[in-house]
């Protein structure tokens, strides 16, 4: 069983690149590895509640989100410093805390090298 | 004669808001769109920036159908109304001619 | 509808679900009609001429750009142009182009014609107002 | 040539032309070939799947990518895997896939296969690297 | 004859926008229009000299702009502060300083008010 | 157990090398590519951090190739080495993952 770590760094309906770092993450959840996620920089967007893109004829990215443990994904990562500099706090989350760790930058880069894969997006 | 700029980036990642605002002059518009609407937070790296664009003369909105989709209702600063599409359209003709920043 | 209608043309340059631009283009396409301007050119240059692929499928329930931008065009007159140099180079043709370059098929949708980059500046030269969509 | 090689796979985001992502990748992919390593898979995803387009038509004194990326694959044994999901949504279709959707053309260039998005996480799996090229 | 400003603002190589932009100028240089350029941002990296893209299998960004004049392109800008935030000097450029005209951002604003239109790119 | 980074925006433009950097730990190693090249300018907003990550033993690389292509030969912060596409492919097999910022 391989580490393997999806880093999803980019905010949500702006581009496609979100979406299909989540679509990616989902289809991997069959492959019965050690999946984690960590959003950072503008990826923490993804995680904001009260999302509706409904307007946009775009699917709500954060709806999935809480569904993740379902699709194997160990550990979910949000760091730290990217929440503080957009002043963001645990309830403007759309995850319960206890699905989600903050982590430091520190332990992001620890995290890195816990894997035996990282998927960039 | 004035100009209606467009910004589509997010400021937290971009540059593209900070050099819009530096080139905003009094009577200009500016309507952040997409991840442009980013800028609208109290805690974008540009809000003190934006605030005194606005001062001195600078009306400020935000595209609220891209305000909605990133869940930011009710988070947005003082200074950024909001507008619909067909505000976007009457900007656009008010104003001379549109600069896109992205 | 308002007062002083004026000619407006948009320039498309982000491709449909990799970028919003093309999104965020067709709506105001369709609030500059509601409200009683006129729509003139549409003109996709950049990754904005995917939009003009015919092979497209997007997912089920979300809106084809493809089909809305040529339903849009055909109510309201309003040409819908691809830049031929930008077109080549990604792999967009239509049946003149890929019989010129010996390429086995074409991809064109309906509604749109492909043209030189000259169609752009005619659009800001002859419309009020030129508005770009960037990716 | 190396003392240890290794087993790497690709995975390509940005589109020929638009981004140098796919150049970069390219010339990354002949290196490791050259100095010993093996290529296992390129997987081409979101915009990346447009290298795969055998309409293009790149101008005339500029490498074709597409047919660059096929000799490689022939002459390595590289398996080139477009992501089907990001293909339909970009107009990107083998003959199967034309045919399903009742598309009037088909435009997979050969030497490409069109697969699931499993293929990425497969390769990060079986491979010893993956190096992603974004956009 | 309208008055017509194709701003450039990005980089050129790691995307194909610098150079559709210039294409495009090239393009509008036949329709008699009066034609201006500015750099502006990253974009003023076109301008700097000894340029060699040959190993990327692109084409020289540059060597088209000293010919601009001859594309009847009236007025070529450069933003003075985009230079000033990445030390470029005028030596660094390819353009010769009789080319051009380095302006302020007061400058930029009152140049982008005397147009008809504005091709952003 | 370290991490090769690659970064393909400028950071005059983007937050991408700053948000690199800050992850940055000694034994890894940095490769600009692309656009990131621009990082290794004097003039980069980021110069002085990148210095300080290079101080505390990231090893920071530009590809040549890229360098070239912009004009920027010559123009090189002493701390960036240039690495050709070979030494890309070294550099990704000597450090155990590969994090693309982009």
């Amino acid at each position: 069983m391989k580490n393997l770590l999806f880093v999803s760094r980019h905010a949500p309906y702006g581009t496609g690149i979100a979406r299909e770092a989540l679509d990616a993450l989902l289809g991997a959840s069959a492959y019965g590895q050690n999946l984690s996620l960590l959003f950072m920089d503008d990826g923490v967007f993804q995680l904001l509640n009260a999302q509706n893109p409904s307007k946009l004829n775009q699917k709500n990215l954060s709806a999935n989100l809480p569904a993740l443990p379902l699709y194997d994904v160990e550990n979910i990562f949000v760091h730290s410093e990217s929440l503080r500099a957009r002043a963001l706090h645990a309830d403007d989350l759309v995850l319960e805390p206890k699905l989600f760790k903050v982590i430091s930058s520190q332990e992001v880069a620890e995290l890195m090298n816990q894997q035996d894969q990282l998927l960039s997006f | 004669m004035s100009t209606l700029h467009t910004v589509n980036k997010s400021p937290f990642s971009h540059s593209t808001l900070a050099s819009c605002l530096s080139i905003c002059q009094p009577g200009d518009a500016l309507l952040l769109i997409e991840d442009g609407v980013y800028g609208a937070l109290a805690s974008s790296p540009q809000a003190e920036q934006l605030r005194a664009v606005h001062a001195k003369g600078v009306r400020v909105y935000a595209l609220e159908p891209d305000i909605e989709a990133r869940g930011l209702v009710g988070r947005r600063l003082d200074e950024v109304e909001l507008s619909d599409y067909a505000g976007f359209v009457r900007l656009s003709s008010e104003l001379r001619c549109v600069q896109s920043w992205y | 509808m308002v007062s002083r209608p004026l000619v407006f043309s948009l320039a498309v340059y982000g491709a449909p679900f990799s970028a919003q631009a093309s999104q965020t283009a067709y709506a105001f396409a369709k609030a500059l009609i509601d409200v009683g301007h006129r729509l003139e050119r549409v003109f996709f240059y950049q990754d904005g001429i995917h939009a003009a692929n015919v092979l497209a499928v997007p997912p089920q329930d979300e809106e084809n750009l493809t089909e809305a931008w040529h339903s849009l065009a055909r109510e309201h007159q309003v040409e819908l142009v691809v830049c031929i140099a930008a077109a080549l180079r990604r792999g967009l043709l239509n049946g003149e182009e890929a019989q010129r370059y010996g390429k086995p098929a074409s991809n064109l949708a309906p509604g749109f014609e492909i043209a030189g980059l000259g169609q752009l500046l005619e659009a800001a030269v002859t419309s009020d107002r030129l508005i770009t969509f960037g990716a």
